[in-house]
This record gives structure tokens, C-alpha cells and sequence, in this order.
């Protein structure tokens, strides 16, 4: 990168015109730079085109039309074609890509607010020091870019890329752009890659600079649920994803000697990262505990930064009395701008209630504000700390006239009407039945003619058990260390430990959330590495055993086998794919610096890394997966992902889809359909515990690994479908494959299918990395 | 409303499932069926009758259709004394449908008509749709799910669980008086 | 903005950790900078605010649903929210926004790839000459960043600035993150904002690197229309945006000598762009003319670089035999990337039709491989050259079943039926009728279950005018000399010329394009500056009068009254903005430099600029318009603009929200509904006209000028309405505003009404820009 | 088809106008109306048979509607010997009639019934979703177009133009019949 300055001027001199070649420092990374540094939107289409040859899109279109511009609305049903020319397919992978971009876009504006406040903050010469364990702290960055960064400041350069790549996909979404659903998908992969990196900004940054744990397998456990908040004190809600606000609260109250009278508490990524920097944060939930935790009237004042915030925040924080302060650009919720009053005054209006709330945008003044405002509201707030009665609800409940628009309105159509009934007559029982299949979203409450507080009774009628929510989550680790990725990488790669499970993504669950701790201790159990983040990490951490102890208390917290992993908030999902790259790169020393394509390739074949994100719901969740698509790490979601629109699957009885090269020979080896899918809608929680086992056999699986890797696959699959798999044949290789325990059931299967002994090759998809060309 | 997606939201755009009120008329479909099967979702314990489980499985009996049960309700199906049936998730199945390549469970080619039974409403919904747009001609799918599912060729209307266990041992029924 | 470098290499020396200030070449621009260079998304929010609370949205959604994440799709009928909290009126906004990212994103990559190529190609240091008399080289980046680039090198930094805003708009319409409708619609002004300034950027780099002409009136005329192309001669089609692809195939035939053989014609901007570059290069017209011209089997070969093309282009171009090129990373369409292959092997490819298009990214290939297939290929396409006989296309409108499913998918509701009918018994002058209201957009034919080729008989049917569809344009001028603007910027701020009228945006003309010429004529005969671009200013061209004359021989291109201007393509609009800004510099002397919110007063209460986007269809259109709203410049649409689901509408009897202060002394005046609304799609052509008129009348008109602008008003207003209009005691302030001519008609309406003097003040809506401050 | 969308695409969402297939019904609501105004688009002459206008203007007269033409046609609504209505861009009138503050032309107040006929099928859809989605309580649509106008309150079906002009005639006549 090559720059032209006009003028240039120092301390030491003024030079014109001067040429700079803006370098990385070389003798700290001695690596050459990789064939695709900073790759463009098509330098990576091959490779992705690799992959969506095995992996075709199936679309489910969400709805027959496109409404994108003024040429429409038009309609798309089957073959036919909008006013542009475009089809169903194509429309529906750009709409992929669009929700992709946004969620690109999210990580990106929000990694761009972190490193342009942390170099005003500490300076652009901040080192990037991840700790003695950590070593290799971007992977991603160095993957894709080539850049190093040391310093918070590398990473503005890192940004840029980012944001002109994002610019240049968005256009691809306009009108008469791309056209064809395969090249967007490539896009999607791209948006994808580039999420991972901005995530990996925004994430080494506030590790960096906060000191956050840093890849410290004995994070502390932090409080976890709504009954974790101490009523007594006044309390303040932090809610978003951006930790900034939160953490000039933090240093307020410390500063201050406030830190033991006010709580602080949070919703979301914000509330993960609180805990990474105070010991004293506490976190409700994910956002599907938003509606309820503010309708117990709780908190006293409610702070917002951005991200996957409830847009009727204001509303909500009305009715308890509470005052709202906005902090994000990106969220102004329509307040009025204070950053440029006087504290006090702040303070005054939102205490007096003259205003309902503020959007502060000066970090300096969101601590105060909000701590003088909780503190002088609180004692005026009790009346409003409290839950209706029972009698109230029940005579809520008579409101209902049961005409069943509330549970046509609910995205998991649960039985409201019937459990209105029984709260009539004084049970609310049912109506405790539901909430731990709500995701509070309510839309229930949108849809009811009578203006029945469905949410508020559920809460109530659940009163006592949410007393005892009181639970745990191990704090954020952010990296995998170094030493740790030594240490596993072998037995990864050659699939004796039978795999890595990430449980990532948002709270819509289609079923509830101790769908995901079931998985997630199946998995422990079994000694998968069971690594997880965001809204995914807390629900996990919502069950406890019949000794009162959460997985997080059962498992450690290493990155090795039949440990539980919380790397944090949203954007420590970038230390998941960050963890496969660096086996790649640490374990196996493939090349990492700007060579993407290679890494991948390692990972597809060889990491048998799935991720489960069993309530994905948002953009961000959307491009988080398209990462790790691109890095060969398929995906499972629950049901409602259905309506991310596409899946990414594979055949595994096209024989033709599944073959390498054999990188010792250059010869084309069938190696089976692994991993089967790239990305698949479970229906239940049992599907996708089949599947995920599944999908962590990986074509350089050793013998020894695939028996293992099969024997957890059978074994999960006759434990839920009461039978052997009738695919047992397509992932056996040798007799060695074969589980011992399962030895003769097995061969008798192999024998019906007329099973033969295939190679097990050196594998890659990529005709450069064959070592001897085939003559 | 009978007529209405069952979901609030779900509107699916100018071409909708046609809806069938007459029992009669789905069994005609049926018959009328070279190769039919059965698609039965993980949520069919929790909204059928055991009776109607027993019904939907005569009716396939009747036409000799393959019947598919996914999302792992297996075991739950075998209590039911039934031996005869696969297993394959639904996505992978719905991708395999929309294939005219694809050879069909019994290596004789793919069906053509898919009867979806037992799913969450949105999830078949999706389903339907793919299958709506990114199937062959000739391909038909039926919804005889307690609702409307308007991204089916053909579709129930919304109704209450006791007149759809009627309805579905109408089909029967009138399957088996051919 | 400063830099950290690791190691810094020159050819003079190495330093290390040098930190180095970027900054601009003081001694060239002495103007200090304003308030808000390089503003954030909520920079500007308090100029939104003012103007949103005279303008307020009126949402008209498209959809009841919003179908924007997993967690819909949620019914947001009047109340109801969705299940993040979203309500319609911040959900159709939000929509708004994304659209106007797409679009603003869609400038910026094709400005971003652009400047990236004219580096390579030129250097850096490529001076940014825009030639002598367009000193001012850059307003709108000026008036945005606070930069005056010299270079082409120096707009990457302005890239930089728009690339990084755009990620964080687009984040803004993540689920959970804004909220409130008025601040999604600040942003979407933003987005726009920064949509002006990539337009600019992209203009101002070609036009200095290829030597468009610069701001000259006298530019040349170019053939425009199907019946230009010489047939004789073997034709290459472009057809996109992005010019480069089209200089290298104008330079090779050049080069080459073979300029005089084959004719390079075009469709979209990419027409206008090369007709600024070659003399000879011709248009055949806009996006509605682009299956038009395929279906008649001209081109040879096609070249299609980025935006607006016809996604289904390949398959069009296959029916005809003539292969793809696509020139652009954002639209590969699913071709092989031959990028790296011989040319020799390319063209052998393609013409022996073993590939039916080829996707090729490396510039210098273009132009050889689009050369050599239409020169090789022109002579076996013969047979393709032509439509089908007229015996065909009775035989074609037999299988006509009178479904009516044709009109029915048709935007424009044409009576396809009833002229298939009628060509049934051998008459297509039904067929032909509906030449001039197609858009051809094709749905029709998607929709016909007979299969039948509308489009095809349509242009069989208008076949012998198509033939004389010989027309004019004049080329793109690009930027407003600054002594144009000196001279005619007193006239416009006094209000003496009437008015500037823009005809801008895309062809999706509700009722045929002759409308915009009647329009255009209209206000040319008026005395009115009339500035047009993209598909507008080629629909402009094609219509004669009866001397066979176009409105562009008729009319001189200066920027003067009476005068017509193209400035060019869709990125030309710039010039559009640049001029509005540039009166207020260059004529009023209000400081530029990063000092938005002054310069934006002053458009919207002196300069009476109206921008009619009579056919706007695209995202990019959308982005334009927002520009010119956050500057003060109102823009009508047509009838199918009320898809944009959004009118920024005032109301005219609300007193209260037409005052504005007196800079002179600070005191509030009301001024009047001046201008009435900022975003308004009109019914008709009357309305619009009526409206144009009405919008140019502005806070700061003298009397001489109000006069001047209500004479045109009422004219229109009785020649369409047959009466007068019944607001004008609205915009009548003093006795001397009234036109002589009407003075008794006028008085009596007055009275009337109790109409009473008001001042004249020295409007502005910024309290800071008050001189004297009252007491 | 009849109670489908006109265009194809524009579907609308889950509230949609209650088609009514009865001319009296229509009388009925017209005359219920407190405040009615008949908003009369610029395609009505394209579409309208000279009597259906006259008809349509009667209806006004009949209740004492206020008439707004739009789209600039009023030189030809005079031709008609129209004298009495008012004229204003649809989007101004769509505006002001979302606000329970409008005065109306009258002073009197804003309308509580707004009954549209002649405008481009899409231009209307938007406006009547606008107003369905934005006006107060107690505001209601009413599409006399010859077409299903799903975003109204109240709207008649797709028909042809004779139907039409005599199914509006029947309005006309059973409003006169009181
Ligand atoms: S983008 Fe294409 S399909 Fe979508 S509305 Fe516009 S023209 Fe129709
Ligand atoms: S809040 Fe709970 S019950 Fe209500 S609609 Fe949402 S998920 Fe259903
Ligand atoms: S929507 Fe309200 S009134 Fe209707 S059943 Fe549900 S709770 Fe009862
Ligand atoms: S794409 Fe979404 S918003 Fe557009 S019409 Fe379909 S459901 Fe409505
Ligand atoms: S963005 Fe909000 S309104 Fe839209 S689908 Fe998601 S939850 Fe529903
Ligand atoms: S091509 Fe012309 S006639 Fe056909 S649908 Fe489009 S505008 Fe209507
Ligand atoms: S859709 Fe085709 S068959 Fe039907 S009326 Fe139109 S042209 Fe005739
Ligand atoms: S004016 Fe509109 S349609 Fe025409 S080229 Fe520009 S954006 Fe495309």
C-alpha cells in the first residue's frame, strides 16, 4: 500500500510530495505474504465455488415476491421473473447477502466505535497484548488481510478493507447487479470472512485495552439470571453489545467508592463483557429476558448502547418509570442529544421525569448520569419494583375473551388462550408453563384485542421460580491460548478427540433453551470440546443439576476434551474460527499470512468443528455463520433459522460430490460425504445432535478418529432413533474404521450395502496444494 | 379465516394452496397419485389424536405410499406398533424431493406427491415453499396439517382438532371404499 | 487524521514509528475548516430534526410484514409490533434506509473502483483538473469532508470517510438498533449526503483522467435511439455503469485502427460515459430499451460492467446467439473467470459458442476479446439479425388464451389482451400503441402461460418508427463552470429566473416518457434552468418536434435560463448538488469548508432548485434524492415513486411550522409553505408541473422574483387546473410580490381570505446564523 | 380471483379490506358515514363510463359528500358540469387525512369515511395502505374501483367495467331509495 501526502509534516520536518509505503514492521513476522492478501470480491470465488458444488442452496423462500424497488412489487413464484430479469433463486441469496452485509456491518461500525475511542482513549501505540499464552492474536486478520497488528492503531487499516469489501457487496444487492444465486452465495461467504475479522477487531481491542480475561481458562463465574440482582440497592440496566457505556459506569462507581452501593446489571453482549471487566457486574440474560426483567420494574434506570436492543425500550422503561439513556449513534431511539449539557442538568430532567429519557453520545457523562440518576431514583422507585398481585392477574385473565389471536401471533404458537382460561379461576399454572417456551417477545401482546399484559403474567405466575434464577456463567476467556491448540491439535485433526461444538447465536428458540443444555451436556459428556458465546453462553448457564450446579461449575473451562469454553460476547466469535485457524497454522504450520484459501481447505478436511446456533435470529448471527461456511465449518441452526431462507446441503448418496485430491499424488479419492451439510435447519434437538457428531468426521479423520468420531454418531443415533444409521457405509473407510464395540452389527450393515475398502488420502479440494502432479 | 395462514404473518404471496374442504377430494388427490409419500414431522404426537397417527398411517397403507417420519420421533412411532417406515430429516428430504434425478427411497424414482403432516407451522411453511418453487412440474405436495398452509399445492383449512381428526378418517374412509 | 507507521521505506531513507499528520496542502485552500468536517451519522441530526418537523414522513408501506430476521416475519399492522419492538412507521424508514445504503454503497464501490484503476493506470498524483473554468473543482466533498483533493489520490481518503459511514447506516437497520422513525430518516439524509459525495468523487476522477468534456455547454450531440446502429458493421453493446471496460474497447479499436468498423454502442450510463469519452460511441437509450434492443439481434457481442442491467441479460443475449462479457466483481452472473486465459483462447471460446458468456476482469483483455468475437462473430450472426415476420406474429398472438395474466403482472396495467386480440386478425397497431408506455421490463411475458414473446411482437409492431428512432443527446458536460454559476446566481437567489428544474433517475415511467419532454419543454419555454442526467436526460432526447428537432438542439446546453444541461450520468448528479452548493459559495460567499448545516440553509430559503425524478426505480435513485432533501432541494417523483414508501410532505395551512428567523435580528417570521414539501409523488404530469413550480418559490425570493415564480405558478396552475389556484394569499407576502398581470384577480382572492403583509426577512432556520441576537 | 389483488404482486398482509359484494352494503356504510368525501383520481375518465361518473357524483350529492378530484383533471370534471368539488394532490389529501386535526375543506372538521375511485391500481394501493396503517380510530376506506383494493376498509372485487358501472348504479340507487 502505496501513499501519496500532499504535505507532510512533523515535529522534525515538513517534506511534500512524499511517497510512503505503509509496511507492516517485517522483523517481527517473518512470514511471506500469502496469495490472497486483503482478497476482493471475487479473489476467493473459486474456492467458493469448490464448496457450493457439493454444498448446493436450497431455498425456502419466505415470501413469493421482491419489493426491492419501484419496478415492483414483483412476482418471483416459480420461473418467473422480476421487472429486472432476476429469479427466485438469485432473489433469495441476495436477500442472504443483504442480511449478511448488515451483519457485517454491524461488527464493523461497532469494532470501528471501539478502536477509534480506545486510540482517543490510549493511543493508536496501545499494544495489542493478548497475554503470554496468545501469541498468534488475529488469526483471522492475519489470515485474510496479512496484516499483523501490534498496536490498536494496526487495526484502522484493517477496518478500512473491511468497509470498502462491504461496500462493494451491498452494491452487489442492487438492482441489475449480481444475478446469479451462486455468486451471491460467494458474496455471503465473503461478507462472512470479513464479519470474522471485524469481530476479532472489535474483540483484541477491548481485551487489550480493558483487560479483559485473556484466554484464561479459570475465568471467574459470574452471576447469572433474574434473581441475581440485589433489590435493596438502586440498580442500573445495561443493555447492547457495545461495552463502552458500561465500562465508564464501572469506573464511575469505582472512582467514585460507589462500586458496593449500586448494581449493575446487563442484557445481551454488553452484559457478557461488563463481566469481563468487573467483577461486581451482573447478567440477567439474553434478550429474550429483556421484556421480562424490565416488566418486574427492577431497575431503576436503563442504559442502552446498540445492537439487539427491544426498539420499544422507551415504552417499556416508561411504564416502570425509568429513564432511558441511549448511547449509541446508531440507536438514538429519537431522544433528545444531551452529550452537551451539564451532568446535573442531565440528571434533573431525568429525575424530575421531565424527560423520559436522553441520548448521551459523551462517554464521559453517561457513568455519572447514570449513577446520580439511579442513585436519587431508587428510593422513589419501590412502588414500582414490583409485580402485580395475583388477584390482579386474575382479573387480567377475565379480560380475555379467547378469540386465539395472541397464540396465532406467537412465533412458537404457544396455548396462551388456554392457559388465560385457567388463570380465570384462579391457576396460573399454565401460564408458568409457558415461560420457558416464550421468548418474550411479545408479539403476543401486539396481537390481543383486549390489551392483556400476556408477558407481565407469565413473569408473575412464574414469580417464584424467577427468585431462585440464580445461576452462573463462566466469565468471557476471549483467545484460545497457544500452548492450549499445541496441546489438542493432534488430536483434533487426526479426530481422537471426536470434535469441537460451538453453541453460539441468539435466544429463538423454537422450543426453549434447555434444548441447548441438554446438547451441550451430551456433548461434554462425551468429550467433545464444547466451546460457546453470546445469548448461547448464558441460556447454558439457566439450568442447574439436582445439586444446584450449572455446567459451567461441571466442566472447566480449558480448551481440551469435555470442557465447556465461554469465549464471550458476540464478537468472541471470531475466537472460534480464530482457534480452527490456528490449529492449522500452530499445530500443522500451514501458512497462515494472507493465505485463506489453504487454511480452509485444512479446516474442511481436517477440524471437525460444527456450530450449533439453535436460536440464531439476527444479521449478525446470519454473517457469523457465513464465516465459518467459508472456513469449512458447517452450521447447524434450530427450526426458526429455517427462515434465514437457505441451506447449504449436501447429498451424500452423489457418490461424484465427494471426492479430493489426494495431496501425495494428485489423485481423485472418494472420501464420503464429509462434513455432510454446510448449513441445516434441525427440527428437534435430537436431529441435530445426530447430525452435529456427523458432521465432525472429517476426510483426514485417522482410523483410529473416524472409529471414534462413528462410534458417538451411532451411538447418539440409536439412542434417539432406536436403530443403526443406514449411512454407516458412506463414512467407514477401512476395517479400521470400524468401532470394535460395534464391530459386527456394523461389517453385517457393510455387508448389505456391498460396502468396499476405499483410501484414505492426504485430502485437499485444491488442485495447487498437490504436492506430486499426477502424470 | 379458515382460509387464512394459520400464522398471522406468514402471507405468502399470489400463488396459494388450494384450499380443499371436502375429505373426499384429498382422498381423490391421493388415488390419484402415481407415487406418493407421507411426510410425518416431530409434531405430530403433541397435535394428533392417536387416532388420527393410526389413520394418516392406513391411508398410506391404502396407497401404498413410503412413509418418512423426522426430527427423530422414531422410537414414539414404533410404540405405535408401525415397522414400516424410513427416517430422514426433513431438509434433507424436502432437497432430495425437489430433485427429478433424485431415485426415491426404493431406488424407482422420485414421488409426486408429498403429504406433510405433524410439523411446526412456519417450518413446513418454509419447506413448502422451497419445494413450491424449486420443484419439478408435475410434482404436488399436500398439507393435511389441522391449518392452512397456503404454500402447499393443496391444503386443509384452519380447524379445530376434533373436526380434523374426523376430516383425516374421512380420507381414510374414503380411501378405503376406493 | 494521523497515521502511525511501523517502518517507513523510502527511497531516501527508513524511519521508523514515524508518526505522520495526513493533511491537506494548506497554502491552495486558505478557507479554515467549518464546524463539521467528515461528519457522523448524528452530526447533522439537529438540521434533520428541523427540517422533519416541516416535512413530516408519511409512511405508505408496501407490505404489512417485516420479514428482516428469524424472529419474523412479524405483522406490524397499525399498532401491532414486531417481535424486536419495531412499529410500521420506524420499520418503513428503516426500509427507506437500507435502500438508500444499497444505493449510496452502489456509488461508492463504482467510485471506489474507479479511483482504484485511474491509480494504477495514472498514479496517484494524477491532478484532479476539471479544467479552467471549474475551479471549484469539489463541493460536495468539499462541503462534506473538509477536503479539497488535488489528486485522484486524494479521494481515497473521502472513500475512506464515506466506506466507514455506510457500514455504520447499515448497521443502524440491524434488529434492535434504531428505532425511531425520525432518527432512521436522519440517517437516511445522511446516507444520502454521502451518496453525493461518492457520485462526485466518481465523476470528477473520470472526467479528469479520461478528459470528458469539462463543464463545457457547447458539448458535442451524440446519435441516441434503436435506429442509430449501423447495421452493416459488426456491433459491440455495453450496457452498466462503470466505464472502464468501454475506454478499453474504445482504445483498442482505436489502437487497432479498426475504429471506423465497428460500432460500440450503449444503454444505461455507461452509454453517456463513453459518449463523453468517443465521438463515435452512440446511445441506443436507457434500461427500458434494453431487451428492446437485444430482441432485435443487433449487438454481437455484449459487455456488461455493473448496475442496472437486466440480471437476465445472459439468457437474452443467448436467444440472439451473441455471447456475455461481464466486466465487474459485483456482477460475475455465474460466468467462468477467463481473466487469465490468452485472449486468442477466449475469443476462440465465444465465438465458437463452446461459451456462452465469460466473466473477465483484467481491463486490458476487454477490449481485444469484445473487438475480435463481434468482428469474427458479425458476419455468422446475420440471421439473428432480425425480427420475426409479421406472419409470425399473428401466427404468436394466436396462442393468445386471453387470460389476462400479462396485464395483470403488468406495472403499467396494459392492455396486452386486447391488442393480442386484435393482432390475431393481422392488426398490430394495438401492439404498437403500447410501445410508448412499456417500460419493458418483461414481467408480462414471465406471466403469459402461453410463452408468448410480447416484447418481441411489440417491437415487430413498431418496427418502421423504430427504424427512425434517430435521436440526439448532448453529452454529458459534467460540472457548472464556476462563471456560470457567478453569473446566473444572483438571478436564482433573487428569485428572478424562476427556477432550477433537475429531470433526473431511471425510466419507470408510469405513462410513457413523452411526459418528461412535454415537462421538460414546459419549463424550457419558461425561462427555467433545466438540468437533466441519466436515462432522464436520453428519454429527454427522444422525441422530435416538427422539424425533426430535439429539445437538445433547440435548447443551449448552458446553465443559464432557457437552457438545457446534461451533466451527464447517474454519477453526475453530483453536479446537480454541486451547483446549488457552488451558487451559495461562489455567488453568496457562505464559507464551504466542512460547514454543511449553513450551506444547506441556504439552499433550501434562496435557491429554488426542484428535482423531478419522473421515473425513479432504483436504490441509487433513492440515495440521490435523500442528497438533495438533507440539502435542501425538494424532489417529485412519479406515480410508481410511491413505492419508495415514504413522502416527506408539508402542510401548508400550519402556520406554525413555516417560520423561520430573521438573521438580521433573530426574531421568527413566518415566511410561508416555501418550499411546500420535500418529497412528493405526483399523480400526473399537470400535478407535477403545477407543483415544480410551486417548490422553486423559496423564503428569500424578492419581490421582483416572488412575482416571477408566482406567474409561473398560477399560469400552470389555470392552464391544467382551468382556475386560480386557491393558495396563494400563502405565498403572497407584500403587495409587490404580486404579478402586475394578475393584480385584480389576485387582490380579490387576498381579500378574501384576510390576507395581511408579512416581512421579508433574512431567512434561516439555524439560530446560530442570527447576526444580532434579539433581546 | 375475485377477491385477489388486482396486480398480481401486491399482496398486502394480514388485514385486508372486507370485500363487499352487495351494492346495498356499500349504500349502507356511504350513508352511515358521518363525514364522507369521495376522493376521485385522475384516471377516471380511462377507466369510467361517462355514466358511472354522473353516478359517482350523485352518491356525493346524495349524502353530501365532499368531492376531490386529483391529478389535475378538473377542466374535464367541468366539462361534466361539475361545479362543486375541490381539487388537491392525492398525497396532500392522503396526508391531511391521517391527522385527527385536519379542519377538512369546510372548517368542519376531518372525515370519517374517504371513498376512492380512479387512480392507478398501485398509486391507490399505497395511499390506502398509508391511511390503513397511520389514520385515527374510527377512519375508514372505502375502494369503489372496479377492483379488489386489498389495503381499504372497505372495498368491491374485480369485475368487469359493465358490472361495475351497473353495480354502482345500484349503489347510487339504493341510496336514493334511502
Ligand atoms: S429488484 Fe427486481 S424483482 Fe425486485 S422489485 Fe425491483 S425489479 Fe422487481
Ligand atoms: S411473548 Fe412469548 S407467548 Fe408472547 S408471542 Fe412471544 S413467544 Fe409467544
Ligand atoms: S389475544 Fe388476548 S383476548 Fe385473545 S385469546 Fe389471547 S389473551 Fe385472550
Ligand atoms: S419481501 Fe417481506 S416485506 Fe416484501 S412483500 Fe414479502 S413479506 Fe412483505
Ligand atoms: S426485524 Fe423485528 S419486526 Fe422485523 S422480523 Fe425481525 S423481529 Fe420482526
Ligand atoms: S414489458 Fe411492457 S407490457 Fe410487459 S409488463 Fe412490462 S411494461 Fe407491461
Ligand atoms: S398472458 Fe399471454 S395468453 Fe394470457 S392474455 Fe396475456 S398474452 Fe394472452
Ligand atoms: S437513471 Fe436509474 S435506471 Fe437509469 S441508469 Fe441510472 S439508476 Fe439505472
Amino acid at each position: 500500500m502505496t501513499l501519496k501526502i500532499g504535505e507532510l509534516k512533523t515535529d522534525v520536518a515538513t517534506f511534500r510530495n512524499l511517497e510512503i509505503v505503509l509496511g507492516r514492521v517485517e522483523e517481527e513476522w517473518e512470514e511471506p505474504l500469502g496469495p490472497t492478501p486483503m482478497p476482493s470480491i471475487t479473489s476467493l470465488r473459486k474456492w467458493d465455488y469448490k464448496l457450493l458444488s457439493r454444498y448446493k442452496p436450497f431455498y425456502l423462500p419466505f415470501c413469493d415476491l421482491c419489493c426491492l424497488c419501484t419496478f415492483g412489487k414483483c412476482d418471483l413464484t416459480k420461473d418467473k421473473k422480476g421487472a429486472c430479469g432476476i429469479k427466485m433463486d438469485a432473489q433469495q441469496s441476495r436477500i442472504v447477502l443483504l442480511a449478511c452485509c448488515i451483519g457485517a456491518a454491524t461488527h464493523t461500525g461497532h469494532a470501528r466505535e471501539i478502536v477509534e475511542f480506545l486510540i482517543e482513549r490510549f493511543g493508536r501505540d496501545y499494544p495489542l497484548d493478548l497475554g503470554d499464552q496468545v501469541a498468534l492474536e488475529a488469526p483471522n486478520i492475519r489470515l485474510v488481510t496479512g496484516i499483523k497488528p501490534r498496536t490498536i492503531g494496526d487495526l484502522e487499516e484493517v477496518l478500512d478493507y473491511v468497509e470498502e469489501q462491504i461496500a462493494h457487496l451491498l452494491a452487489s444487492t442492487h438492482t441489475g447487479q449480481e444475478g446469479n444465486n451462486l455468486d451471491f452465495e460467494s458474496k455471503v461467504f465473503h461478507a462472512g470472512m470479513l464479519d470474522h475479522v471485524a469481530m476479532e477487531v472489535a474483540d483484541i481491542a477491548q481485551i487489550a485495552a480493558f483487560n479483559f480475561p485473556k484466554g484464561d481458562p479459570e475465568a471467574p463465574l459470574a452471576q447469572l439470571g433474574l434473581g441475581v440482582v440485589d433489590l435493596s440497592k438502586p440498580v442500573i440496566l445495561v443493555i447492547g453489545h457495545n461495552v463502552i457505556p458500561s465500562v465508564y459506569i464501572v469506573d464511575y462507581l469505582n472512582e467514585t467508592g460507589l462500586k458496593d452501593e449500586v448494581e449493575v446489571c446487563g442484557l445481551c453482549c454488553t452484559a457478557h463483557d461488563i463481566t469481563r471487566y468487573s467483577d461486581r457486574a451482573k447478567i440477567i440474560g439474553p434478550i429474550s429476558w429483556e421484556l421480562r426483567f424490565i416488566r418486574t420494574g427492577v431497575p431503576d434506570v436503563i442504559v442502552v448502547d446498540e445492537q439487539c436492543i427491544r426498539t420499544d425500550v422507551l415504552d417499556e422503561a416508561m411504564k416502570i418509570n425509568a429513564p432511558l439513556i441511549a448511547a449509541s449513534e446508531k440507536a438514538c431511539r429519537g431522544l433528545p442529544d444531551r452529550s452537551n449539557d451539564p451532568v446535573e442538568e442531565i440528571v434533573e430532567d431525568l429525575v424530575s421525569g421531565r424527560q423520559k429519557g436522553v441520548l448521551i453520545l459523551d462517554m464521559d457523562k453517561i457513568g455519572e448520569v447514570a449513577a446520580k440518576v439511579a442513585i436519587r431514583l431508587a428510593p422513589k422507585r419501590k412502588k414500582f419494583k414490583a409485580l402485580p398481585s395475583v388477584e390482579e392477574i386474575v382479573e387480567e385473565a377475565k379480560k380475555c375473551r379467547n378469540c386465539g389471536f395472541c397464540q396465532k401471533a406467537c412465533p412458537n404458537s404457544l396455548p396462551i388462550p388456554e392457559a388465560m382460561a385457567r388463570a380465570k379461576e384462579g391457576d396460573l399454572s399454565k401460564l408458568a408453563d409457558l415461560y420457558d417456551y416464550c421468548i418474550a417477545c411479545g408479539r403476543c401482546e401486539s396481537a390481543c384485542p383486549s390489551g392483556i399484559n400476556i408477558i407481565t403474567m407469565m413473569v408473575k405466575s412464574s414469580e417464584r421460580r424467577i427468585k431462585n434464577e440464580i445461576f452462573n456463567v463462566r466469565v468471557g476467556r476471549g483467545p484460545i491460548q497457544d500452548t492450549e491448540i499445541r496441546d489438542v491439535g493432534r488430536s483434533i485433526v487426526l479426530g481422537e478427540i471426536p470434535g469441537i461444538i460451538a453453541f453460539v447465536g441468539c435466544a429463538n428458540y423454537a422450543d426453549g433453551g434447555h434444548e441447548l443444555v441438554e446438547m451441550a451436556e451430551e456433548f461434554l459428556k462425551r468429550k467433545y470440546i464444547v466451546v460457546v458465546s453470546g445469548c448461547a453462553a448464558m441460556t447454558i448457564g439457566m439450568y442447574k443439576n439436582e445439586e444446584g450446579k450449572t455446567l459451567y461449575e461441571l466442566y472447566p473451562g480449558n480448551f481440551d476434551a469435555g470442557c465447556l469454553v465461554n469465549v464471550g460476547s458476540c464478537v468472541s466469535n471470531s475466537h472460534i474460527s480464530g482457534a480452527a485457524i490456528k490449529i492449522a497454522n500452530i499445530f500443522a504450520k500451514r501458512p497462515l499470512r494472507a493465505n485463506y484459501m489453504e487454511i480452509a481447505d485444512y479446516i474442511l478436511n481436517r477440524v471437525g468443528a460444527v456450530g450449533i446456533a439453535w436460536g440464531a435470529m439476527s444479521q449478525k448471527a446470519a454473517a457469523i455463520a457465513s464465516g465459518f461456511w467459508r472456513l469449512g465449518v458447517p452450521v447447524i441452526v434450530g427450526p426458526h433459522g429455517a427462515k434465514y431462507r437457505r441451506m447449504l446441503l449436501g447429498r451424500k448418496e452423489r457418490k461424484e460430490d465427494w471426492y479430493v485430491y489426494d495431496a501425495r499424488t494428485g489423485k481423485k479419492v472418494y472420501v464420503g460425504p464429509v462434513p455432510e451439510h454446510l448449513f441445516y435447519a434441525a427440527e428437534t434437538k435430537e436431529e441435530a445432535m445426530v447430525m452435529a457428531a456427523k458432521l465432525c468426521m472429517r476426510a483426514n479423520d485417522t482410523t483410529k478418529g473416524r472409529a471414534i468420531k462413528l462410534t458417538h454418531y451411532i451411538d447418539l443415533y440409536k439412542k434417539f432413533y432406536g436403530k443403526m444409521p443406514d449411512d454407516i457405509h458412506l463414512f467407514v473407510r477401512r476395517l479400521a474404521d470400524i468401532p470394535i464395540t460395534m464391530k459386527d452389527e456394523i461389517l453385517a450393515e457393510l455387508k448389505k450395502k456391498g460396502w468396499k475398502e476405499t483410501e484414505i488420502p492426504d485430502p485437499t479440494l485444491i488442485e495447487e496444494l498437490v504436492r506430486v502432479k499426477e502424470e | 379465516m379458515k382460509f387464512e395462514p394459520y400464522q398471522t404473518a406468514e402471507i405468502p404471496g399470489p400463488l396459494k394452496a388450494i384450499p380443499i374442504e371436502r375429505p373426499q377430494t384429498v382422498a381423490g388427490i391421493i388415488r390419484n397419485a402415481k407415487r406418493p409419500i407421507v411426510i410425518i414431522g416431530s409434531k405430530i404426537f403433541d397435535v394428533a389424536p392417536e387416532r388420527t397417527i393410526r389413520d394418516i398411517i392406513e391411508i398410506s397403507r391404502e396407497v401404498g405410499a413410503e412413509i418418512v417420519v423426522t426430527g427423530g420421533i422414531n422410537r414414539k412411532f414404533e410404540e405405535l406398533g408401525v415397522k414400516e417406515f424410513r427416517s430422514m430429516p426433513a431438509m434433507e428430504l424436502a432437497d432430495r424431493l425437489r430433485d427429478p434425478g433424485w431415485k426415491g427411497f426404493d431406488g424407482k424414482g422420485n414421488y409426486d406427491l408429498a403429504i406433510f403432516v405433524g410439523f411446526r407451522y412456519y417450518y413446513a411453511w418454509l419447506i413448502l415453499s422451497g419445494l413450491k418453487h424449486f420443484s419439478p412440474d408435475g410434482f404436488r405436495t399436500l398439507s393435511i396439517e389441522p391449518y392452512y398452509q397456503p404454500h402447499a399445492t393443496f391444503s386443509l383449512y384452519n380447524m379445530k382438532i376434533d373436526a380434523w381428526a374426523d376430516y383425516i378418517s374421512s380420507i381414510k374412509e374414503s380411501l378405503k371404499r376406493g
